[in-house]
């Protein structure tokens, strides 16, 4: 099992390398290699997964414990030892399917849709690292380990951010999303710092069960382990661009689409909640930093849903409905609900990988267009995009029995029975906002009147079969893999992976197994009613419905809309201009951050340096001074020479030195 | 004819005539070179003076030392002097030429300088204040040359070697320039 | 007075503040020169006087004072072509007159 | 190494080479160039040699060299190195003949003297490392400032008196100080010993003395001004950019790669261990001025035009994660400080050198003018894009190790520090990546397209001095062990002497 996990690394970085050394002779046949080693290592990835599930060994024990070993020692200073090490037990098995099958099918898809670019290599060089980088996050056994990894997807995504760094908006995207995940990091490694000094180790099992025995020896102070816990998350909030990080991932969708669909939607931002429920022993000690995850994730949740009601580039639509399931999954995680949460990682990561590579055969298909008011009507030229793209659609809607149905409905259920009332009010109504941007989506996309640019409007055509495969087959996979994993609610196969990793921490929360009951089944079809609520108004203002709904006319009749409800402009204002988060960081932290570092080279250059320069110009003064003594006549130095000697002859014979 | 033991009329020595004599020859030569307005009897004095060191040095017991006085000081350095002041034909002129402006002020320093020099002699601690003159045996003198010291002996060599060739560098025309010195 | 250490000595200290006061004094050049070959024969003096009156001494005191005048030598030849040169470019042999020390 | 005499053979093979090359003619410009690389990699050969036969386990000094020099005062010359000054040894060795070889190109005038000023310098540097005598330690740090003063004057860009006069007069105004605190701890010493010198200048005797309380403030006072204005700590930091700006790109790299690491070396081997007490009362003064240094180089970084200023800025923020590490006193910070400097060397020094090969182009720094390099030089555009990340800490790279360790250990002593000073991770992002952005990024600039075809991708040559570099880099990121094994004696031997941490807050485990 060593040399399996061993290789589930060593391909990806294989092909990294092989790819970054030759891959710019082999032209269109760079992806050879790079695929390759992607496809092989998701078969690795799938063996390795299914042992760790079904509890072969030599994954023993009966709550599938991990299997854990070490490469080599990394780091040895003094007390302060990091192995390279690697784990995996269930959790890390569920991230592996996610990551390995739709890092898979995003190779294969890019095989086509990054035919016509000149840096065809490149983007698979950088896919590669990518892959290596996700999967040693989820395998690794330790938090520096974990923090390596978690840098070196935020390098993969910054370099595949600016892939075409040629535009300059792609170039200042992918540094914005470097910085401001390296924010969310700086706190990540803080809290790495307090978990070593706190314990003195940095491996995952040793730090929670050295904590637990710290705090129950009474060594710990509450606060401290809540502190550890909050600056733990500070990473994660980053990563999964919850608020207020999240400004980066919309920016993020400059880069190609199959990278947004990767790394932006269905692996890298789900980092941050695979690491909170990976540190869920830490979490469970420390309730008041549960409820802020909650409280971050839910409003996050709602922030990114209003502010998808009104964008007009399909790719943010996706980015900020992405941010809106990602503040499910932290408030699923916040509420206690880690199995759900993970289950709605998996879900989310095939049904919005789905969404996003859809949307890129949209694009391809329109010419590089990615303004849905010039899309429209594609539905009958591009069927097999408009077709996996509404199994996706509804999935993310939570329309049963699609995936994400069961995943969502898992977390609000939970919300409601662990009291967070809040939360459940408010993703129920985030659940029914999704179904409404979703088909408002659709419906700009793909009915009503073609409003494409009639010179791109002859030439659209539908991909090519590289691209249609893995949309097929992770439509296949959003269709089956909800109830596969989650049927029945709260019982499925995906509580009997994880709920045994996650029982010490419920129990730690007082949280108590329910058997699914009436009322539950009431809080189900309470949201799947409210999600084909917005999933009907969706239809009903941008859909299919014939004539009677031409685009001026629901132009005029969404102004109607707006206009009947109060305040509801200031609302579409706030919606569109993304709440001005981005002005407020803009003006906080680039015009008078600027300004403080203008301000203080000033400084540096006039007074600390002037202070010097002044010092100089005394000195050369006093020099220009005492020049006239310098006649540059040898006699005269002689003189001076013959005088002090007589000089210290007098002081000698005064007896000045006796 | 015998010599007799002391000078005849003043009653001393012989050799201390001889000191006050040769002392006093190279005491004037001296200031005539320093005070003299024509730097070419300048030269001239100094030969004499370096000539009345040479009897110094014999009455010290230094025989070799007093003929290499001799051949080096009287011989050659005075002459390539001379030779200098012909080359520069520089002659006699008014004082202010001669001195520098600062001429009272170094007299003034060096009769201090001479007073401290009376000073530490007088004060001095020396083992053999007046003693018999130890001669200097030639072959002894050779040997310790070339034995102990052949190592600055041949470094000497080498230094003299580099003076000439560097005052014959130093000295020499340039080709292109031309014209009377 | 001539077996006194100090008679010599003073002989040597009188001749050294003459080359000093030469040495201050003198505008020419080569004056300036001669009047330190006159310092250098003071300080050969006393060498020898040492070497006279300290029998430890003797024979090491005129190898010195050879050493000395041979380094002389050397010095005079090296200082009369720098003189000479010097004079070839500025035309008169007066040295407070070489000022390019001065900047 | 059955008593060859391996430290002054590789401290003085250059000087070796230095004098061979001074008998060359000048105009056998090849033979010149091709002499000084020789006998630097004759150098950095000798080191690796030392490093393979070095015992890491074994405690003390190693190689140990002594003979009597002035022995009335008790001056010997003795060499001898712990794992701290053989990383430094084998760093400088390596940077040295990166540098010369980087120099045969731009170096077209005074080659001959070029070189031997170089080897010279390679001389100063070594020596500092690994003298056990401070009179000798003194030696070789005045050494070193001789031939850089040399390089940057006459191989400088416009400006370059003003910036040589400036860097040797503030480096000396340090170290006339520290010559006479080391003069001060020796007759302290000689004092305590009625009268016997014997050992006065040993730094392994001096090592185990308890100086009293007034010297050890004065002295530490003295020798914290001379390395404090060689890291450069803030305040004393403007000599940096206004050199690294004037100087040739090889006088950069090893200005950056080498000569700053002088000062935290000195804090390492001197400071310390000699004034305990001194350091403790001092320490919790150089921590606020190294974290101001780490966030004010950052800021300032942020809005330098220069592309040169802009590294050299970054240089100030990061050689102060070693002050800090140095001064909390503890395991992981300052074997952390010890890597970090091994790892800016490293990087730093390769910054440098890109700066080099572009401005070789364009004979210009400004970033304002550059722009879009990725398409037309690719290769040059990854190599530093890939030192721009390194430097910004990325973790699997050189950089990321000695700045993690420091702020561990100064989390263990102080978190709020540490908090501040992890802060910056922040801002070096910022600026390296908008440095990279402005180079690299967007379309080709006006005034790159203006230069045609004398824009092209990096040379054999320049990539045979970078590639080593991209190679260690990796290395160092990777297998850190590989450094830090040499390091726990020595540091332990330090810390034993100096004392724990600074417990500002109680939380020391």
């Amino acid at each position: 099992m060593e040399t399996l996990v061993t290789l589930l690394l060593a391909l990806p970085i294989a092909g990294f390398g092989a790819t970054a050394l030759v891959g710019r002779r082999l032209g269109r046949q760079a992806f050879w290699l790079p695929v390759g080693a992607i496809v092989t290592a998701w078969a690795v990835g799938m063996v390795v997964a299914f042992s760790a599930l079904t509890g072969q060994p030599p994954f023993t024990g009966e709550h599938g414990q991990g299997f854990g070993f070490s490469l080599y020692r990394w780091i040895p200073a003094g007390d302060f030892t990091v192995d390279l090490g690697l784990y995996v037990d269930n959790l890390t098995a569920a991230l592996l399917i996610v990551v390995c099958t739709v890092g898979m099918l995003v190779h294969v898809y890019s095989i086509g849709y990054m035919e016509h670019d000149p840096g065809y290599w490149r983007f698979f060089a950088y896919l590669n690292l990518f892959m290596f980088s996700m999967l040693l996050l989820v395998l690794a056994d330790n938090f520096l380990v974990l923090f390596v990894a978690w840098e070196l997807v935020g390098l993969c995504s910054y370099l595949l951010i600016g892939f075409w760094y040629k535009r300059r908006s792609a170039a200042l995207a992918a540094k914005k999303a470097f910085i401001v995940n390296r924010v969310g990091d700086l706190g990540f490694s803080l809290g790495i710092f307090a978990v070593w000094t706190t314990v003195g180790t940095l491996n995952f099992q040793d730090a929670f069960r050295g904590l637990d025995q710290k705090i129950a020896a009474g060594a710990l102070e509450p606060w401290m382990v809540t502190g550890i816990a909050l600056l733990i998350f500070t990473g994660a909030v980053g990563k999964s661009a919850q608020f207020p990080l999240h400004v980066w991932l919309p920016d993020a969708m400059e880069g190609p689409t199959p990278v947004s669909a990767l790394i932006h939607a269905a692996t890298m931002v789900n980092a941050g909640v695979y690491m909170v429920a990976r540190a869920n022993p830490i979490f469970a000690q420390a309730p008041e930093a549960m409820v802020v995850v909650a409280g971050v994730g839910i409003f996050t949740a709602i922030l990114a849903a209003s502010i998808a009601f009104t964008q007009n580039d399909i790719k943010r639509v996706l980015a900020y409905s992405t941010l809106s399931q990602l503040g499910y999954m932290f408030a699923g995680l916040g509420v206690g609900a880690f199995t759900a949460a993970i289950f709605h990682l998996v879900t989310h990561g095939f049904f919005k990988g789905l969404l996003f590579l859809g949307s890129g055969s949209v694009i391809h298909a329109v010419h590089e267009e990615q303004d849905m008011r010039k899309m429209g009507g594609l539905a009958r030229r591009i069927p097999w995009t408009y077709a996996t793209m509404l199994v996706g659609s509804l999935a993310m809607a939570g329309i049963p029995p699609l995936a994400g149905f069961f995943s969502k409905d898992e977390i609000l259920g939970s919300a409601f029975r662990n009291g967070f009332l809040v939360v459940w009010a408010v993703g129920f109504v985030v659940a029914g906002m999704s179904a409404f941007y979703m088909f408002r989506m659709m419906g700009l996309t793909f009915w009503g009147e073609s409003r494409v640019d009639p010179h791109v409007a002859a030439k659209i055509h539908e991909s090519p079969w590289s691209m249609r495969v893995p949309l097929v087959l992770l439509a296949a996979a959003t269709v089956v893999i909800g109830a596969l994993l989650g049927w029945p609610l709260e019982g499925g196969t995906i509580h009997a992976w994880l709920d045994p990793l996650f029982e010490p921490a419920r129990e730690l929360l007082g949280l108590e197994h329910e058997a699914f009951g009436g009322l539950d089944v009431a809080l189900v079809l309470a949201s799947v009613a409210m999600a084909t609520l917005g999933l009907a108004g969706a239809v009903r203002l941008f859909g299919a419905g014939a004539g009677r709904f031409r685009w001026p006319a629901r132009l005029a009749d969404r102004d109607a809309l707006v206009a009947s409800v109060p305040g509801a402009r200031f609302l579409y204002r706030a919606s569109v201009n993304k709440w001005w988060f981005d002005d407020l960081y803009h003006l906080l932290f680039v015009v008078i951050g600027g300004r403080a570092g203008a301000a203080l080279r000033w400084f540096d250059e006039r007074i600390v340096d002037g202070s010097v320069n002044g010092i100089a110009t005394v000195t050369v003064a006093a020099g220009r001074g005492l020049r006239v003594i310098q006649t540059g006549r040898v006699q005269n130095y002689a003189m001076g020479i013959a005088l002090g000697l007589v000089a210290l002859t007098l002081a000698y014979l005064a007896g000045l030195f006796r | 004819m015998t010599i007799p033991a002391t000078v005849p009329v003043l009653g001393w020595a012989w050799d201390d005539l001889l000191f006050l004599g040769l002392a006093g020859i190279l005491l004037g030569a001296a200031l005539l070179v320093v005070l003299g307005r024509d730097i070419i009897h300048s030269g001239l004095w100094m030969m004499l003076c370096f000539g009345a060191l040479a009897g110094v040095y014999a009455l010290l017991g230094a025989p070799l030392v007093a003929v290499a006085q001799v051949l080096v000081y009287v011989g050659a350095i005075s002459v390539l002097v001379l030779f200098a002041i012909m080359l520069t034909q520089s002659k006699a002129g008014p004082l202010r030429l001669v001195f520098h402006r600062q001429a009272w002020v170094a007299a003034i320093a060096s009769i201090v300088l001479f007073a401290l020099f009376v000073v530490v002699v007088a004060e001095g601690d020396w083992p053999q204040r007046a003693a018999e003159v130890t001669r200097t045996a030639t072959d002894q003198l050779a040997r310790l040359l070339f034995n102990d010291y052949v190592l600055p002996f041949e470094g000497v060599g080498v230094l003299l070697l580099a003076a000439v060739i560097g005052g014959v560098y130093l000295a020499k025309r340039d080709p292109g320039q031309g014209g009377s010195l | 007075m001539s077996g006194s250490l100090d008679a010599y000595l003073l002989l040597a200290g009188a001749l050294f503040s003459i080359g000093v006061f030469g040495f201050l004094a003198r505008r020419n050049a080569i004056a300036m020169l001669m009047s330190i070959e006159l310092m250098l024969n003071a300080v050969n003096l006393a060498i020898v006087t040492f070497g006279a009156f300290v029998p430890a001494l003797t024979t090491h005191a005129s190898v010195i004072a050879l050493m000395v005048m041979a380094v002389a030598a050397g010095e005079a030849t090296v200082g009369l072509a720098i003189v000479i040169a010097i004079f070839r470019n500025r035309r008169t042999p007066l040295v407070d007159e070489y000022d390019a020390m001065r900047e | 190494m059955n008593g060859v005499p391996i430290l002054s053979l590789v401290t003085f093979v250059p000087l070796l080479g230095a004098v061979l090359i001074a008998f060359i003619p000048r105009g056998h410009v090849r033979l010149i160039r091709y002499g000084a690389l020789a006998a630097s990699l004759a150098a950095f050969a000798l080191s690796l040699a030392a490093l393979a036969d070095f015992d890491p386990g074994a405690s003390g000094f190693q190689f140990v060299e002594q003979w009597d020099w002035i022995p009335a005062f008790g001056i010997r010359y003795k060499l001898g190195i712990d794992g701290i000054s053989l990383a430094l040894v084998v760093l400088t060795t390596l940077l040295t003949w990166i540098s010369i070889l980087a120099s045969f190109g731009p170096i077209r005038e005074r080659v001959k003297e070029y070189m031997i000023s170089f080897l010279v310098l390679e001389v100063g540097m070594i020596g500092v490392f690994v003298a056990l005598d401070l009179f000798l330690f003194y030696v070789f740090w005045e050494i070193v400032l001789v031939p850089m003063y040399l390089i940057i004057g006459i191989w400088g860009g416009a400006n370059r008196i003003y910036a040589t006069i400036k860097f040797v007069l503030y480096t000396l105004v340090g170290s006339l100080l520290m010559l006479v605190a080391i003069l001060a701890t020796a007759f302290a010493w000689q004092a305590g010993h009625g009268g016997d010198w014997t050992g006065a200048f040993d730094y392994e005797q001096l090592r185990g003395y308890a100086f009293d309380g007034t010297l050890q403030t004065l002295a530490f006072g003295a020798f914290f001004l001379a390395f404090a204005i060689k890291v450069p700590m803030f305040p004393f930091h403007t000599w940096l950019p206004d050199a690294h700006v004037e100087a040739p790109t090889a006088g950069s790299v090893i200005l950056a790669g080498v000569l700053l690491k002088l000062g935290g070396y000195g804090f390492i081997r001197y400071s310390l261990p000699l004034f305990p007490d001194a350091a403790h009362a001092w320490a919790p003064a150089i921590i606020v001025l190294s974290v101001i240094a780490i966030v004010y180089g950052a800021i300032v970084a942020l809005v330098q035009p220069d592309f040169k200023k802009l590294v050299a800025y970054s240089s100030v923020s990061h050689m102060g994660f070693v002050t800090l590490g140095i001064f909390v006193f503890q395991p992981q910070a300052l074997e952390g400080a010890i890597v970090q400097m091994v790892g800016h060397g490293l990087i730093t020094g390769a910054l440098f050198l890109c700066v080099g090969v572009l401005y070789e182009r364009t004979h210009d720094r400004e970033l304002a003018k550059m722009g879009g390099l990725a398409e037309p030089v690719p290769l040059y555009a990854a190599t530093l894009g890939f030192f721009a990340l390194a430097s910004l800490g990325l973790p699997g790279l050189a950089g990321f190790v000695g700045e993690f360790l420091v702020l561990l250990g100064t989390w263990a002593v102080n978190p709020p520090v540490a908090a501040i000073s992890a802060g910056v991770v922040i801002l070096s992002a910022t600026y390296l990546l908008w440095m990279f952005q402005r180079v690299a990024f967007g379309e080709l600039s006006d005034f790159l397209r203006g230069l045609g075809q004398h824009l092209t991708d990096m040379s054999p040559v320049e990539l045979l001095t970078l590639s080593p570099l991209v190679a260690l880099t990796v290395v160092f990121g990777l297998f850190p062990a590989l450094i830090l094994e040499l390091l726990h004696g020595p540091v332990a031997t330090i810390l034993a002497r100096t004392g724990g941490g600074l417990d500002l807050l109680g939380l020391v485990r």
